[in-house]
């Protein structure tokens, strides 16, 4: 058909499964963090994309450290881990010094979460340069693997798979598994009854927020090795994280997973149809045409007024 | 003095605090800036109409847009299409494949005007367009989500997807629409070189009145009784509701007019500037300018104008001394005025104003005549 | 007097910059001295220029998206200044350097653009890097009548009188490389892939008129990606379903960075597959890493392992200036030059006025230029060479082409 | 029985939130100048009933004929126009605007855009707003701004609000929640004046008011009707008693 080969159009269509697959884990770490945030707290954090951007620098900065000490190897799994603290730490400050004092007007944790995702821009630009920079990247992250011959199945998108895996089930266990997250979904949903129950609200809120940021941080280190890692690099992620929150019913995780995973398809097999810009345009607009059909996104439950 | 000019100016505060602003812009600023200040003046004045337009919406409607800059780059593009129709004469692009066409189509092979250029050979539709595409565009995006009920955070990020969404496209469809570069060297409106000195001293004038004639607009619509529901809206829109209001159809129109006030800003700037770019249709300009109203103080018309002109004049100010600082400034003062002085400006001048005012002054005068009085 | 004084400024000329007076030994025929040029002589149109110094302005985007390409360039200008004025300036004037922050924002360049010229009354500007950015000062730059030095390698498709473009425009960069991978790697069939905005697009058209009406090969694929995208599984999929001999980039930016990776991580390394791109320099490589890039090509017209005397000296001079980790692309190279060839044009003119030292320049030649002798064209591009470099592990390029010094032409008949 | 007779036809109405049935093939009929009040234990389905007639929740199946026009088709504004009004169980009025304004603003004229661009306030309007400010023991407060009310009289200015629009049908959700005994009986005097010309339908759990103000009375448990009648009747009746009184 069309001139290929059943086999090598065999082999695309693996292929553009796997590409699809991998494009719904991107799409998936980077939206976990904001479905805490927006979906749970209801705070548009604007800044979310920055977050990310401080895991990825955090990550080049280890690999700076590796290749000196010769841990090239290894130093990845740590890197994936300080990013989470470093962004974890630093959502909580920006909790306690900006956020806390915005809860009852959402629009305007929008207003300056935006500043604030400034500020962290020229940060970075004023300490690691405006220039791109790349981590060093241990081999067993490089190339691709090949189940049969014609079939390339690439290594760094296994890893972003499996860490969106982990990461999903570990804030899925946490959410609806343990204490911490009854304390979290209880304040959420009756912050009065929460407090008068004993629940520390103020404290739920503020590890709440770092969680997102904490995660969002492990997003970015992990994108170090399919992306750029720049200044600016956390602009390009904002806007579709908050797509695939909102498309999947800000308030539920079953919901952003969906979406993740309905977009990325899109998304994947639009852009290997058409032309990629267009096939871009027309996904979204598919997302902002159903939003305004379905505005409560695709999986918010129906409740009593 | 009469319902409707009581209407148009707002009461006696809101006539005194109008031609205040009027005779700064109209009088002062041109007196005492140079033509070059003057026109960054122009520039920051055609903001300002994207920032009544969000007082009208965001600060009375409850309603925040982040695609405000859509409007003004629809307004802007379709000024500039006739602008470059009409730069693209025959004569002067004889050295194109096909002569007569914008040079972008030339150099995307285009050999024929396309049909959605054809309208912009004529001011007048033109002129109708400017208005009239940005109004249909916030009216369908009205109609689908005012009447489903979208509101607060889902409408301000579906209007920023939407402004994604065209900025793609304009940068995509580059043969018709001049791409990332925009719709550049345009000369002449019907015959007049608008790059002249006198031309830019005559559009600064244009442009201030209309951006007054625009407040004045939004006054009349903020002291009728639409301005008393925008309110009520606000602040119980199920009320508005079960007493007999169409609370779609209100919020829709408001949409409508403010996307049409952008517009205005935008074909003005297109204008001054000489030039329409779709960095004006995404996402960064449409937040910044919800910051110039916010620095304003959201409800206050007049006081999104000086915001706009002060947040403006402090990039110009801080990015020619500082180049690589000043987005620490941007940023730190998006965050101050959310945090601290969410009234903005128009907050600060409520607070402090009156201890200045003439009468109060005169009455601590006469405090003091009278102690002294009282001591002798 | 003037001797002493003469052999004063030559020795702290020297004892200042040896290497850099060695450069001016080339580039200006004998110290001169502002009392030779009186002001109103050299100063006809108002221009910020005194008896002892000149104004110029450098604008680039030292903030947002494009702060990560225009870097290199400021910093290349203001090295290039720092040169000259060790060297006594110009006609016996120092150059005062007006920097302003173009913002990654078209308007905003507009808006810098009039304040440097209309305000500040530079005699010239060096800056601009996107082509977006140069539009829309361009008509600045013609109603104010200034001098404009636009050091990236472009579309084509423009000549202004008050301009001049000192990196390639596209026909130079891309026949010749063209030519050579067909003949080197006998491709017959090429995917052309590019970021979706006019340079790539114009350079895409080019390239495909040339491969299929000249080279006898066929393009098996074109494709344009949104500014930003970084995704692009799909993309790479169909590449490896049309199995092209020569693989043609032009993706900028971020996009860029992420295309080359993803690109690697599916198998499709320089072992597996011929690329050819035309928006890779050493500035960009910081960010893909060299890795990524082992064994590609580029076609540019400067790499900094270039080995001459010239460019050695540069190097130098530039790390020594900048730190030993800073590195050199094309771009940069060509803004090192803007500084050099206005010194000429205005000496060969004995005026700083705009329209005297435009019609100065054309005709001169640059012997002393990093990326060796250009020669000005009186279409105000530079007559350059093309080299095809092969990337490395460690993020330098070896030079495995040179083309011979190739005409611009930037209306290039049968290409639109 | 002629329907035309009723004011308010409800007959076979039924809602359900994801199988939960919380109005349940429900018939209620609603003479002209009827007070009616509606009784049951929470989660009767008393609240969702309004809810359904002003069409502020969609009817699973089932009609709502108000002077036989079918409301269940209707937008709430639409049927607010009808002639129905509506007052919520919390106290629901423009806390930012003055009882004035508040009473203004809900005045049946300039309800379609343009109509509210070019309203004017005459003195027929403000002839009105005296009036009714007289009538529900405002007129003292009428520049006070709303938020500084006590809870009672904010419960007033609502009702206020919807007299302004004279409706045919009047609907009170719990207006005495909140109200000291001295308020409670002017409401109930209040009531009792306003529904001399029109029907008034009210949810109530104050049985002493009820007792007060009550025509006929209605019990509604699991959202059915368990009995319909006289406060006496109701009083007497085995089952009422059994599921709510008794409690």
């Amino acid at each position: 058909m069309f001139g290929y080969t059943v086999e090598e159009v065999g082999n695309i269509m693996v292929m553009q499964g796997f590409s699809g697959l991998s494009l719904f884990s991107v799409l998936l770490l980077m939206a976990l963090g904001l479905a805490i945030i927006f979906g749970q707290m209801g705070v548009i954090n604007m800044a979310h994309g920055e977050f990310m951007t401080v895991g990825a620098y955090t990550t080049v900065f280890l690999s700076k450290l590796a290749v000196e000490y010769d841990i090239v190897k290894s130093y990845f799994v740590f890197a994936i881990i300080a990013a989470f603290i470093i962004a974890f730490v630093l959502g909580y400050l920006i909790e306690y010094m900006m956020i806390r004092h915005l809860y009852k007007r959402p629009l305007d944790t929008l207003l300056a979460t935006w500043g604030l995702s400034l500020v962290m821009q020229q940060v970075f630009r004023s300490t690691f340069g405006a220039k791109e920079v790349s981590a060093e990247l241990p081999e067993w992250l490089l190339g691709s693997f090949q189940p049969t011959e014609g079939i390339d199945i690439p290594i760094n998108g296994v890893f972003v798979m499996a860490l969106a895996l982990i990461v999903t089930v570990s804030v899925y266990l946490y959410m609806f598994r343990s204490r911490g997250g009854l304390r979290v979904r209880a304040t959420m949903q009756n912050r009065v009854m929460a407090g008068a129950v004993g629940i520390n609200t103020k404290q739920v809120d503020r590890v709440t927020f770092a969680l997102g940021c904490g995660i969002a941080g492990v997003a970015g280190a992990a994108f170090t090795t399919i992306a750029s890692t720049g200044p600016t690099t956390g602009s390009l992620y904002i806007v579709d994280s908050f797509m695939v929150v909102v498309f999947g019913g800000a308030a539920s995780l079953m919901g952003t997973i969906a979406s993740a995973f309905g977009i990325a398809q899109a998304q994947s097999i639009l852009q290997f149809f058409m032309t990629s810009s267009m096939g871009k345009v027309a996904t979204l607009m598919t997302i902002v045409i159903i939003l305004m059909m379905r505005p409560e996104g695709l999986f918010a439950a129906k409740v009593r007024k | 003095m009469n319902a409707l000019s009581e209407k148009l100016l707002g009461g006696k505060q809101g006539a005194i605090h109008l031609a205040i602003l009027a005779v700064l812009l109209l009088v002062i600023l041109p007196l005492c800036l140079d033509l070059f200040r003057l026109g960054l003046v122009g520039k920051y004045v055609t903001y300002a109409f994207v920032a009544i337009s969000l007082v009208l919406l965001w600060g009375n409607g409850g309603v925040l847009s982040l695609g405000q800059g859509m409007f003004f780059g629809l307004g802007g593009y379709c000024m500039a299409m006739f602008l470059k129709l009409e730069a693209s004469d025959p004569i002067s692009t004889k050295i194109q494949t096909t002569p007569g066409i914008p040079d972008f189509m030339d150099w995307n092979q285009i050999v024929e005007l396309p049909w959605f250029w054809e309208p912009f050979k004529s001011l007048p539709l033109t002129l109708l367009l400017v208005l009239g595409v940005p109004v249909l565009l916030a009216f369908i995006i009205g109609m689908a989500m005012f009447t489903r009920r979208v509101g607060g955070v889902y409408f301000s990020i579906i209007t920023q997807a939407i402004a994604l969404i065209l900025s793609i496209l304009i940068v995509g469809q580059q043969g018709y629409t001049g791409g990332v570069n925009g719709i550049t060297d345009l000369k002449t409106l019907s015959g007049w070189d608008i790059r002249t000195d006198s031309a830019k001293y005559w559009l600064y004038f244009v442009n201030a009145s209309l951006l007054i004639l625009c407040i004045m607009l939004s006054r009349f619509i903020l002291t009728s009784k639409f301005g008393m529901l925008l309110l009520a809206m606000r602040d119980k829109e199920e009320r508005v509701r079960f007493s007999g209001y169409d609370v779609a159809s209100f919020k829709i129109f408001i949409f409508c007019v403010a996307a049409m006030i952008s517009a205005v800003g935008g074909a003005m700037f297109t204008l001054q500037i000489g030039f329409m770019s779709p960095s004006f249709v995404g996402i960064v300009p449409s937040i910044e300018m919800v910051i110039f109203a916010a620095v304003g103080g959201r409800i206050s018309l007049i006081g999104a104008v000086y915001g706009t002109l002060l947040v403006n004049f402090g990039k110009t100010m801080f990015s020619e001394t500082y180049p690589e600082l000043w987005l620490f400034l941007m940023g730190g003062l998006f965050i101050a005025v959310v945090m601290f002085f969410p009234e903005g400006l128009a907050g600060l001048y409520e607070k402090y104003a009156p201890y200045f005012s003439i009468t109060s002054l005169h009455t601590r005068w006469l405090k003091k005549v009278q102690k002294v009085s009282g001591e002798s | 007097m003037r001797n002493l004084n003469q052999y004063c400024k030559l020795t702290k000329g020297f004892a200042g910059l040896p290497i850099a007076c060695a450069i001016a030994g080339l580039m200006t025929m004998s110290q001169v001295f502002a009392g030779d040029f009186p002001t109103a002589a050299v100063n006809t149109t108002g221009l910020a220029v005194t008896d002892s110094t000149v104004k110029v302005g450098i604008l680039h985007s030292a903030t947002g998206t494009m702060a990560i390409s225009e870097t290199g360039s400021i910093q290349a200008e203001k090295l290039a200044i720092a040169q000259i004025n060790e060297l006594g300036g110009i006609l016996g004037r120092k150059i005062e350097v007006i920097q302003e922050d173009g913002a990654s924002d078209w308007p905003t360049f507009a808006e810098k653009s009039k304040k440097l010229l209309e305000n500040d009354k530079v005699a010239a500007v060096f800056g601009c890097w996107t082509s977006a950015s140069r539009k829309a000062a361009l008509p600045v730059f013609e109603k104010d009548n200034g001098l404009l030095f636009y050091p990236t390698f472009y579309e084509g498709l423009e000549q202004s009188k008050n301009v001049f473009y000192t990196g390639q425009e596209a026909t130079q960069q891309i026949l010749a490389g063209l030519d050579w991978i067909a003949k080197e790697k006998k491709a017959k069939t090429y995917y052309l892939i590019g970021s979706d905005y006019i340079w790539p697009r114009t350079s895409m058209k080019i390239a495909r008129k040339h491969i299929e009406q000249h080279l006898g090969g066929k393009v098996v694929g074109e494709e344009y990606i949104a500014l930003g995208d970084t995704q692009f599984g799909s993309v790479i999929n169909k590449i490896k379903l049309k199995k092209p001999d020569v693989i043609y980039a032009a993706v900028v930016g971020g996009s860029n960075v992420a295309w080359f990776k993803q690109l690697n991580a599916a198998g499709l390394n320089a072992k597996k597959q011929t690329m050819l791109t035309i928006s890779v320099t050493e500035d960009e490589v910081l960010g893909i890493g060299g890795e990524n890039l082992e064994g590609f090509y580029s076609a540019m017209k400067y790499f900094q392992s270039l080995k001459n005397v010239n460019n050695d000296k540069f190097v130098a001079e530039f790390k020594k200036a900048y730190g030993e980790a800073s590195v050199i692309g094309d771009v940069t190279q060509a803004a090192y030059l803007g500084p050099w060839l206005w010194k000429a044009a205005v000496e060969r003119a004995g005026s700083f006025d705009v329209d005297k030292a435009v019609v100065a320049l054309p005709g001169y030649e640059l012997t002393s230029a990093p990326e060796g002798y250009v020669k000005v064209d009186p279409n105000h591009h530079l007559l350059s060479k093309l080299r095809i470099g092969k990337w490395l592990k460690n993020g330098q390029a070896e030079v495995v082409y040179e083309s011979g010094l190739l005409q611009p032409d930037p209306f290039p008949k049968g290409y639109q | 029985m002629n329907p035309t007779e009723f004011i308010l036809t409800i007959e076979d109405l039924t809602v359900s939130f994801d199988g939960f049935k919380a109005v349940d093939n429900l018939n209620l009929y609603i003479e002209n100048n009827e007070l009616r009040v509606v009784i049951g234990p929470n989660g009767a389905g008393k609240t969702t009933l309004l809810d359904l007639i002003c069409g502020k929740t969609k009817a699973t199946s089932g009609s709502i004929k108000f002077k036989n026009t079918e409301l269940t088709r209707l937008a709430e504004h639409q049927i607010v126009r009808t002639g129905v009004g509506r007052k919520f169980q919390t106290p629901s009025i423009y806390e930012n605007l003055t009882v004035y304004q508040n009473l203004e603003v809900s005045y049946p004229e300039g309800r379609s855009v343009l109509g509210s661009l070019f309203f004017n306030t005459t003195h027929a309007v403000q002839a009105r707003v005296h009036s009714i400010a007289e009538e529900i023991f405002l007129i003292e407060q009428l520049n006070l701004q709303a938020a500084l009310l006590s809870h009672g009289q904010k419960q007033w200015l609502e009702i206020g609000m919807l007299l302004m629009q004279d409706p045919e049908l009047l609907m009170l959700d719990e207006p005495v929640a909140g109200m000291s005994a001295k308020e409670r009986d002017l409401t109930a005097d209040l009531l009792n004046r306003i529904c001399k010309n029109r029907s008034v339908l009210v949810i109530e759990h104050d049985m002493e008011f009820v007792k007060k103000i009550a025509h006929k009375v209605t019990v509604l448990h699991q959202g059915k009707i368990l009995a319909e009648g006289s406060m006496e009747k109701i009083q007497s009746n085995e089952t009422v008693i059994d599921v709510y009184l008794g409690h």
